[in-house]
């Protein structure tokens, strides 16, 4: 705790990090969004430290959900959306462990999970909403009466309600508060006292940190505590909120970072690919997590030509004219 | 410039709904053309924006899914969901929103969630998504489909999001208090919902496309009785689709 | 609505953007808070207008409140604080005009106002806190069942209600959502595209204009759609959220805007001596509000010096070492 | 720097009940200015941040009020209510805050809206700004008075914000699961509460000041039997305060 030079002490490494917030059972909610800022590297650390039954908690997730569901290491499923955009429609290992039966799930959409994290953020232990009314949302639940008791676990899936401000018919939504074990996500900037900084869109990453009781964090850049609080109004999270912080660079990859890389369409396709065999894809774990001991590694497996390729541009953010197909 | 293929007369088609000064709620693939041809053929002051929270972006190359970086360039405001979300359902905004989905019924309502049981299904689909939201806050949506027996259904494996529910008012009784389904773009036609029962019927045939092949092809009795031809695409749609919006022709495919 | 060149028509002047969307009996939230960011010109421009019946809605409101109130504008309050800080710990002319039963009041605290805002941008009819529990706040209204039914007005001052997520004994208070006919706002920038920056602290003021149906901005400074749009992570309001936008270089004064200028102790100082005295207040408005029919002028009144003395340092954002007593 | 001011003590007094790591929910005035002493002189790891939405910021000037551009310059972060009020909430944090009042019952539950009657009050307050909401949800807070009879009630006027409530378990019954009032700096002395009943008690009362003369401004019975004298401000704390913390003796005022 001796931070007063301002400085803090929670800078660590993936695999101190994973373990110790990560444990079995947790209940993890990821950052990022389909293709874009997803944690990976915490992901593969998660992976290669076995640990299992997870209770992921998402709004759309794709590459990092898939990969965690892929090496099994997931229970239990809380998700509005499991898909890679056009580099999968449908995530296959999602898709695969769902027709299969492996996993425990429940759907919800994008604003209700969305919200159900603000809900967490603000300590309040649900939040109405109008969507929901009418769709199988409502009436199709996926938890067991037994996981409903489970610690953290919301007792009921939602309520419905009638606005107590009006007399006339008026049916709300109320949605359960999520308050996750652990956030992991992927940043642009940490500063050395960890003050987190996202650039491009946040999604929903800095309710999901709010919410949680543990938040590990990796990034690209680690900068100075002046640089950081030059401009206050750009930071997303104080240290406080934060209890690991890794340097990760690439640490998103094959997802992309706004300003700093671009999503892999090579991988992703290829990911796709092997994703749909079952021995294709042991191999693609074999090979891009188990095999490898470091991001170091997993990096130079990436290849610097491919890197090159994929670094953003200072004006747009992206890789202009990347061959995207 | 004659020929062009389904999914150009689709994106053209639907972009045709937007009206200038829409806020469009934009998903991906052929939403993606649709809402960026739709903004610059006839609808200038439309904004774009992405449920990721990309408001506005300049979009100078097209994005293949709703986080790409290429919706955080340029962009009047780059936000979150939770922003996002509450502009699709914000009272002095007239949103609009562009859909698919595996299944639709008579009613507009749709599922992209599962084919069979919800715990042990056939075929699993990502989920909602934005979808069951806009669906339900938006001021209306439009839904494109694959015009597949299969996929006009009677009865939805389950129904994610919301169009006119039951049909007639049952919208409402709901609790929801604007918005609905606008048309169904497929690639044989579009589908309209007739305005007090709220039940699908054929609103228009693509130039050579019979009335006889989109019933074959449709799971689900509808009336055809009001048909007419759809205006096939301009050149200048063409041109714009082509070679402004998607000249990789990362979305269009092989011509 | 020719706006396809990126450029907005919402320009307009003080006159016309009050006169336009401000009527009596509006319902007005008002941003900034207690001496920052307040929308002083605005608000003399509606005091110059001669607009009666105003229901303000705020959370903890200074300056500009204080004035409209001294001024006979306003006639129902929703407010979590009326106060100028050590300038006036409590606002003068609005303890005076509740002392003197002259205008319709209830209270909430900050987060409660605060929420209620965020549940007007969400369109959510109501948020759940446990912030109010045991307090006078849940026990004691003001206003009568005649304003309660009034448009717009909510119905009931607020619900308490069992958690439905828990068998526990566990009471939550909802509070109704806010949704002003107006806000009324002062910004740094605002670019020729109409989206709005703030700098430094946002307040509520993103929640109070995303609640609202109109909003009115007034700006420091007009800058060009490509430099808004080069950092998109550093705005607030996108332009269709916003209906009238007027640059008023110093339109927060006597109160402060980050990067700009400080708030001016001895003006502050000045009015609060004033308006403890009903002739005293009378002259102060005959003399910087009724008497001078434009902004310019106020700042000439105001005086070059003065501004210069509150000008803020580009370092820190406020006015190094100003007097302050 | 043998004497010092009956604010200095209460600021150094108060300051004093910051624990390295709090979070610490800083008001106007007096407040400021033992929330930056704690931090400099026990507590170098607090957190000092304010209901506007600025979280740590460098204070190297004294802010007159919350709002004021120096909570600002050099923060950690810039938000707004929300986020502030969110993080007095938040369950991984222990966050404690400083309140004053108009009132204060024997259970710490305190008034800042209004002398006589609600709605046609003697005299009227600001209300209760963030207090209510601290009182809530913080980890516990510290209340300043001024020691005054007519301060110290029986039956507040009006409940603002909840201390102990009606003391006992009540609080907790209320729906309040954590929190609760730490303790009463006044200018002649610290009240705490009593663990089991929550009745206020004399804790400590400053060098120099009888306990009769604060029975005698108490407008309540209070215990006394627990009583010690207060260890007064040491050199380096009265230093830290002047040259520090308020060297233009904004808020301290004159000598």
């Amino acid at each position: 705790m001796s931070e007063h030079n301002g400085l803090t002490q929670k800078f660590t490494t993936l695999e101190e990090a994973v373990k110790k917030f990560i444990k079995s059972g947790s209940i993890v909610a990821i950052g990022g969004f389909t293709v874009s800022r997803n944690p990976m590297a915490l992901a593969y650390e998660i992976i290669r430290q076995g640990i299992r039954d997870l209770h992921i908690v998402c709004h759309s997730h794709g590459q990092a959900l898939d990969v965690l569901i892929g090496a099994g290491c997931v229970k239990r499923l809380e998700i509005a959306y499991g898909g890679n955009g056009r580099y999968a429609p449908t995530c296959v290992r999602f898709r695969k462990a769902i027709e299969r039966g492996e996993i425990e799930f429940e759907d919800y959409s994008n604003y209700q999970m969305s919200l159900r994290f603000l809900a967490g953020a603000l300590g309040i232990p649900f939040i109405p909403t109008k969507s929901g009314l009418g769709s199988d949302i409502l009436t199709k639940e996926g938890f067991s009466p037994q996981t409903r008791r489970e610690k953290n676990v919301a007792r009921k899936k939602l309520v419905v309600l009638q606005n107590p401000f009006t007399e006339e018919e008026d049916p709300i939504v109320l949605l359960p508060a999520l308050t996750p074990d652990v956030t992991i996500l992927h940043a642009q900037y940490v500063g050395e006292d960890g003050t987190v900084r996202i650039k491009g869109l946040t999604f929903a990453d800095i309710e999901q940190a709010k919410a949680a009781n543990a938040v590990i964090v990796t990034c690209e850049e680690i900068v100075s505590r002046a640089f950081i609080r030059s401009d206050p109004d750009q930071n997303c999270l104080p240290p406080f909120f934060v209890d690991a912080i890794v340097k990760v660079p690439y640490g998103a990859h094959p997802t992309a970072c706004f300003g700093f890389y671009d999503y892999d369409p090579k991988h992703l396709n290829y990911y796709r690919k092997v994703a749909e065999d079952d021995t294709e894809f042991k191999k693609y774990l074999d090979e891009w997590v188990y095999g490898l001991s470091s991001h170091t590694q997993y990096l130079e497996k990436v290849g610097i030509q491919t890197l090159i390729k994929l670094k953003a541009s200072p004006v747009t953010g992206y890789a202009i004219g990347l061959e995207r197909k | 410039m004659a020929g062009y293929k389904e999914n150009e007369m689709m994106a053209i088609r639907a972009g045709r709904f937007i009206k200038d000064g829409d806020v469009v709620f934009v998903g991906t693939g052929l939403s993606m053309l649709a809402a960026m041809a739709g903004k610059r053929i006839y609808a200038p002051n439309a904004i774009l924006f992405f449920e990721t929270g990309g408001i506005d972006p300049s979009l100078e190359e097209i994005p293949m899914c709703v986080s790409d970086l290429r919706v955080m360039y340029g962009s009047s405001l780059n936000s979150g969901l939770i922003e996002s979300f509450s502009i699709v359902g914000h009272k002095k905004l007239r949103t609009i929103a562009f859909l698919g989905a595996a299944q639709i019924d008579r009613y507009g309502n749709l599922n992209t969630t599962c084919i069979g049981n919800y715990l042990k299904p056939k075929v699993r689909f990502p989920g909602s998504g934005g979808a069951c939201d806009v669906a339900a806050l938006a001021s209306g949506f439009i839904v494109f489909m694959q015009h597949e027996k299969r996929r006009f259904v009677e009865k939805l494996d389950y129904l994610t999001s919301v169009g006119w529910y039951k049909g007639w008012d049952s919208r409402i009784k709901l609790g929801l208090k604007r918005g609905g389904v606008i048309a169904v773009v497929t690639n044989l036609c579009v589908m309209k919902f007739d305005e007090i029962t709220k039940e699908m019927y054929l609103a228009e045939y693509y130039p050579g496309v019979s009335i006889e092949k989109i019933v074959e092809n449709t799971g689900i009795q509808i009336d055809v009785s009001r048909a007419i031809e759809t205006t096939p695409p301009t050149d200048e749609e063409l041109r714009i689709l082509r070679e402004e919006v998607d000249p990789q022709r990362l979305i269009l495919g092989k011509k």
